[in-house]
């Protein structure tokens, strides 16, 4: 990746201006995916794009937001860490005059950001839940493993899976348990829910990390093959493990093709273009064992 | 015995000066440490001595001259190298480990290892005993030394020292924390090791100590080399008299003082044992302190003197019974804060660990306990706080070179001076006094007796501790005996006897310090 | 006449300031942008948080002890400041509904910031908790009731009057700049010219010997984690007023800045030793080292390597200035 | 015969430990499925990780110093492991490839581990930066490393053999128990029986004095903070073998974790006193905690809260029965 970096940097002879990246965190390697397609694809379209890590801090994204705004950049490229409290920061920027394109996550205002290209983690997780009660064919023992407790998404997610899951009374969530979106918490997590509950059909994680974790601990436990695992995102290891039957299914979030959009709009804005609808969803596909064949990490065989 | 053979002169300084940030701590000192004699170094406070003695030991690596030894000029760069070419110092502050047992601090560095890389504790532990025996101190040496009071801790030093078996041992003021018993027993150590061929560097304050032992006697003043001659050609006057620097009248007696009405009273007042059922540690003792008495308070290493007033200051309100009285009036002394309140001052036994924060700026020090006087308009004036701190750094003559000066950077009796001169600043009604002479040099000891009965004159009563007898026959008008925490006399000073004194002193079970 | 020491102590302090110099210089030069009015004030106003926490950080070092509880805290008392403010407080026992003004809501906030220090002073000085293990839990303990009481979710749109702090100007100057300037002109004062400050250092340096000086060591370390608490407070409610919402992950992870900030500073973490200016010129060059990296498109990864590289320069420059013990 | 000290030591312990045997009792009674053995080694096996850095932190604080870098140090050193073992390594520069044994992999890891530990007390020895600054600084530049190395993705598929030391089982013990009981049992033998174990005890008790007997004090230090090091790697290669992948936020906070396990085995921050033993007990509290916890189905909010009140009360419990200073 830093190859890319270079590359990026080779184009400031004709450099149009300066875009920012601001994303949430680096700590999930989802995000570096996303944010890096962001910059190399602003690279190519000729600005100088970098990259802010706001490691899940509003506070820092806001002091990223003041910092750009001083250093005359002319567009942001923003993955919010928190819908709402993101909104002041998107704001200032827009008094400012700089447009924010806000990428994956969104921010609860409307006309203060000139375009968000969104992944419906909601609506995601409902289809994921419509086929988590197929395979479960309605009833028996889950577990739901939630991301960090503070952020929205951890919620949008739970709430789309059980807006579902909760019709189905012969489905009984036995435990509800925070591990961060982090692999190693999930995998001790879930290891220590086993001892309680060693008779579970399914676990469903809110990313693909806790998803992999989960795995693990199934794995070591000996269950891998009687629970299913259920993830979200579509990262490389588990659209790898879906292929080789390890998790049943995740929700494919569009990494790169959103912040591909999100670079070309913000092109567009600074070429003149005004006009772009408030709202972009960015449907969120359902992969399974059975459509894995169209699918690679982080998005589509076709368009990769 | 001729000391001009050269060939017994294991070491020698040659034209020594150290400074320390702009103070010459020595100015070209040269000696010379003879083989098989006890070689005493006395001086002021400030003098310079534990400065030579740590240049000589290693401890300090910069400094200007040579150090020649076995005529071949060597420069340490640690105290290793020291030990290793046979030199041994007991530091003038304890050095030890507290969490370290007494026989793991007798053996640091030197530990004995079996084959296979492990600790020997059985054979360090015999090896202790044995030393520690030769210096009468029955202790078990698997306890840790922080279970120890400081008189059993310096010997610990001690038997750290011989267990080095070095050719030269250097004593920076071994006597200032023991008691008499324990002194006799490191003299005759001290004579054997000499007769062994042993060269003995003895610092002490206590003068007349070096005509029980020494050989030679160097003094020094202000860092320079005053004189050094055999035992035999001075008198005590003429040593004061190198050290002062001008002729100084004999020791200090103090003024009898015409009784008046009680200040402080104890009644009864116990202390258990911190951790054996139904033992006290200071056992029903009861005793008034008039105003302008002067109380001595004598019994050996362990009697519990400073317990007692500690338990006076309200260090002990959970574990302690009985009554104390100012006044006649019953008072509830629960903290220090109280016991201030009542005018109760409390000049500690270890400067170090309990009277000052080395850090803090001798000023800072001096008004610790009485900052409240050094406010103007509820902000702290460093003006009224200098004046107050230099009234006093005159008044004691407190050697350094300027109120801002770090406590820690003093020498070890202008440090207890320090301490004094904090408890004074306080005004007190009452003083309690736990070696208040402590490594102090005899000029500013008698200035310490002085002050002590002029505060006396001024109406306080006075609480003193201390171990030496000469001292205390001569400050106190009234003498309490401690022996195991019990009271076992009490005198007119005029009636006591050192005899008396003593025959109560020791403790009726045998076995002078016990844990 | 200055002492040895006065000259260490102020070389240190000097060498520091060095380091924050030659630091601003090299940015100046090579960070275009960097040295500019606006960068200036964007400095100062992204340090004021830290620089809260670290003054009462400072103290609380200064005694001997450590708070790692001033993120949590800040996160609890912004996240009671907001929700007062926007949902009032129900108590359906009684079923009552108290509504807050701006002002009461912002006391409210500071009043649980102080009580969650003072229950730090508690633990540590009655039932003798280290101060390491009592304000670690209660790092956990603020963290759950913050989420408690969020229900997980960001509380948004408090409105202009309470973006005051956060935002506004006066004079000039960021309203958040002069809160700090205050609590930092308080601190140094405290420290220096009164007796509570002189006792803290007193603590800190040599706790028996306070003790046996007469010195209530308990109430002073009780007041200086109170104070400590309400600092954090103050932080919070200066990251909620600015981002006009306060989130339940706020603060997390800024004990370790705050820290940092205090030893790099030059105070001395057993106590006894240090000086709240000498956390500014921590806190600056903390503040400095983001900011210019940033400036230079740095990009994130290599920061992390850069700012450790950095910190080790910035303190070992005071250290081999200041060498002979 | 005991003393005084001994007596302390022996209480403190014990009292922990009647805190560990208390919340074992009570999740027994409460939480079906707690007192079982798959949960005894499941919990055995989840405190290996912190038990291994834990037991590097115990001999750094028994200094007197810190480590701030161990959940870095883990993360780098899996990383670099699982990298080579995954990729080799390119030397473009040579246009050289090697490629990596399991054992190898391994083995260079520790070493990576090590060296970083050393670097640590180079920076504290030689330059005289105080272990909290040094540490926290190798903390940042640790964690860029591993974010660049890997960059910012994880580093899976490490096959059968790797995973041994995570997941396999040797006499029907987990071999990660195995390895923490070697660490343990070597820490304690060197501590109680060897001169480099007496020496730690007297740097942290008294450096001054330690000197002053001519301790080597700067080796003594570089030695600890080396084997810190060297423990944190291998915590890191359970992490990353168990996993089956490396990933680049691995132990992230696990520093708290850790100081918090020695403190709460009784161990002293100042230093000098305190034990291994101690922080195996504190260890288990907290391992014990956290199962139980999740056993019992607390939700998710009140987990912090409830943690943090029972480490306060574990403490307490030590406190209040060994009062007397
Ligand atoms: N580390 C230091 N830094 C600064 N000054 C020092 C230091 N150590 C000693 N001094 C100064 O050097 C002088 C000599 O001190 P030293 O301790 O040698 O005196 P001393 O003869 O041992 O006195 P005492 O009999 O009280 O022990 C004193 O003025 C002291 O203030
Ligand atoms: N640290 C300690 N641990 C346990 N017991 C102690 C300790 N210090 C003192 N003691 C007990 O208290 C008794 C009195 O000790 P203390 O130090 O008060 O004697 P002292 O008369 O003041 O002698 P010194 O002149 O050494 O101070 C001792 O016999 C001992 O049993
Ligand atoms: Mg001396
Ligand atoms: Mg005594």
């Amino acid at each position: 990746k830093q190859k890319k970096q270079e590359s990026a940097g080779g184009q400031e002879a004709r450099s149009k201006g300066n875009i920012a990246v601001i994303v949430s965190t680096l700590n999930n390697p989802w995000f570096v995916v996303l944010a890096d397609t962001a910059k190399t694809r602003a690279g190519e379209l000729g600005y100088e794009a970098t990259i802010f890590d706001s490691q899940n801090d509003t506070a820092k994204e806001s002091d990223h937001f003041e910092n750009v705004i001083v250093g005359g950049y002319a567009a942001i490229l923003f993955n919010p860490t928190d819908a709402d409290g993101s909104i002041a920061n998107v704001k200032k920027a827009k008094e400012a005059g700089i447009p924010t394109f806000c990428i994956d996550r969104e921010v609860n205002a409307n006309d203060v950001a000139a375009a968000q290209i969104l992944s419906d983690n909601y609506a995601g997780c409902v289809e994921l839940g419509q086929y988590f009660v197929k395979k479960m064919s309605q009833k028996g023992k889950y577990v739901e493993l939630l991301g960090i407790l503070g952020d929205n998404n951890t919620w949008n997610r739970s709430k789309g899976f059980h807006s579902v899951v909760d019709n189905y009374p012969g489905l009984k969530m036995v435990a509800q348990q925070g591990a961060e979106f982090d692999r190693t918490k999930a995998m001790d997590v879930l290891e220590s829910i086993l001892q309680a509950n060693p008779d579970i059909d399914a676990v469903f994680c809110g990313n693909d990390a806790m998803a992999m974790g989960a795995y693990q601990a199934l794995a070591a436990a000996g269950k891998a093959d009687k629970v299913m695992v259920f993830g979200f995102d579509g990262a490389k290891d588990v659209i790898d493990s879906i292929r080789d039957g390890k998790i049943v299914a995740t929700g494919m979030q569009f990494p790169k093709r959103m912040a591909r959009m999100a670079a070309e709009q913000a092109d567009e804005y600074i070429k003149g273009k005004r006009d772009f609808p408030q709202k972009i969803p960015v449907a969120v596909e359902l992969v399974t064992r059975e459509n894995i064949a169209k699918y690679t990490a982080y998005g589509r065989q076709s368009n990769e | 015995m001729a000391l001009s053979k050269t060939d017994n002169i294991v070491l020698q300084a040659r034209s020594i000066s150290k400074a320390f940030g702009g103070i010459k701590a020595l100015d070209g000192v040269s000696l010379e440490i003879h083989a098989g004699k006890v070689n005493a170094i006395v001086g002021e406070n400030g003098a310079g001595k534990s400065t030579l003695m740590k240049i000589l030991s290693g401890v300090h690596r910069e400094y200007e001259g040579q150090i020649v030894l076995d005529g071949q000029p060597v420069a340490f760069a640690n105290p290793r190298q020291a030990q290793d070419n046979g030199i041994a110092i007991i530091h003038q502050e304890l050095n030890l480990i507290p969490s370290l047992s007494v026989a793991e601090n007798v053996f640091l560095g030197r530990e004995f290892v079996s084959r296979i890389g492990l600790i020997d504790y059985r054979a360090m532990h015999r090896e202790t005993t044995k030393i520690l025996k030769r210096l009468d101190l029955h202790i078990n040496p698997r306890i840790a030394v922080s279970g120890l009071r400081v008189g059993q801790q310096q010997v610990v030093e001690i038997a750290h020292a011989l267990s080095l078996r070095a050719r030269i041992v250097i004593m920076d003021e071994p006597t200032s924390a023991i008691s008499k018993h324990e002194i006799e027993v490191l003299f005759g150590l001290i004579r054997s090791l000499t007769a062994q061929g042993v060269a003995v560097v003895y610092i002490t304050h206590k003068l007349d100590e070096l005509f029980q032992i020494a050989d030679t006697v160097t003094v020094l003043r202000d860092g320079k080399l005053v004189g050094s001659s055999p035992i035999e050609d001075v008198t005590h006057d003429d040593i004061v008299r190198k050290m002062v620097g001008r002729d100084m009248q004999n020791f200090f007696v103090k003024a009898y003082v015409a009784e008046s009405q009680e200040v402080l009273g104890v009644r009864d007042v116990c202390l258990a044992h911190p951790r054996r059922r139904d033992d006290y540690v200071v056992d029903h003792v009861s005793f008034d302190v008039k105003a302008g008495e002067v109380l001595g308070l004598f019994g050996l290493m362990g009697a519990g003197r400073t317990e007692l007033l500690e338990t006076i200051f309200g260090l002990h309100p959970k574990r302690s019974s009985g009554d104390i009285l100012l006044d006649g009036r019953k008072v509830e002394v629960g903290s220090p804060t109280d016991a201030i309140g009542f005018g109760i001052g409390f000049v500690t036994e270890d400067r170090k660990l309990e009277g000052l924060i080395l850090e803090m700026s001798v000023a800072a020090s001096i008004s610790l306990a009485s900052l409240e006087r050094t406010e103007r308009f509820g902000l702290l004036s460093g003006a009224i706080e200098n004046r107050l701190a230099r009234d006093y750094v005159e008044r004691l003559r407190i050697k350094t070179p300027s109120v801002k000066q770090r406590v820690e950077n003093l020498s070890g009796g202008n440090q207890q001076k320090v301490v004094i001169a904090k408890w004074l600043a306080t005004n007190p009604r009452v003083l309690l006094l736990d070696e208040p002479t402590r490594g102090i040099d005899i000029n500013a000891k008698n200035e310490i007796y002085r002050l002590i009965s002029e505060l006396a004159k001024a109406g306080l009563a006075i609480l003193m501790v201390s171990s030496e007898l000469p001292e205390i026959m001569a400050i106190a008008d009234r003498i309490v005996v401690l022996s195991e925490g019990k009271q076992t006399a009490e005198f007119a000073s005029s009636k006591a006897t050192e005899e008396l004194i003593m025959k109560a002193a020791i403790p009726k079970s045998f076995g002078p310090s016990k844990v | 006449m200055l002492t040895l020491d006065d000259h260490k102590a102020l070389l240190v302090k000097f060498q520091s300031l060095l380091a924050l110099l030659l630091m601003v210089v090299i940015f100046s030069v090579s960070a275009k942008g960097f040295f500019s009015t606006d960068n200036f004030w964007l400095v100062l106003t992204q340090i004021s948080v830290n620089l809260c926490l670290s003054v009462g950080m400072t103290l609380v070092i200064l005694t001997g002890g450590i708070d790692l509880s001033v993120g949590s805290v800040l996160a609890l008392s912004g996240a009671v400041m907001a929700g007062l403010l926007k949902n009032g407080l129900e108590l359906p026992a009684f079923n009552l509904f108290v509504g807050f003004t701006v002002l009461g809501a912002v006391l409210t906030g500071l009043l649980v910031g102080s009580f969650l220090g003072l229950f730090n002073g508690l633990m540590i000085t009655v039932l003798r908790i280290p101060p390491f293990v009592a304000t670690l839990a209660m790092m956990t303990i603020a963290r759950g009731l913050t989420q408690l009481w969020t229900g997980g979710a960001a509380i948004t749109g408090l409105g202009e009057i309470f973006g005051y702090v956060g935002t506004d100007r006066l004079a000039g100057v960021p309203v958040r700049v002069w809160t700090c300037a205050a609590v930092v002109g308080f601190a140094i004062l405290a420290l220096k010219r009164t007796r509570f400050g002189r006792y803290i250092y007193a603590v800190g340096g040599n706790e028996r010997a306070a003790k046996l000086s007469g010195l209530n060591v308990n109430r002073i370390k009780l007041r200086v984690y109170t104070i400590a608490g309400a600092l954090s407070a103050v932080g919070g409610l200066i990251v909620t007023s600015k981002l006009d919402s306060a989130t339940p992950v706020a603060g997390d992870g800024y004990e370790l800045d705050s820290i940092a900030a205090v030893v790099i500073g030059g105070t001395s973490l057993s106590g006894g030793k240090g000086s709240v200016l000498g956390t500014v010129v921590g806190t600056l060059i903390i503040g400095v080292l983001n900011s210019g990296l940033i400036i230079l498109r740095v990009p994130p990864f290599w920061q992390k390597v850069i700012k450790g590289g950095v910190i080790l320069l910035a303190v070992a420059i005071d250290k081999l200035n200041t060498k002979e013990q």
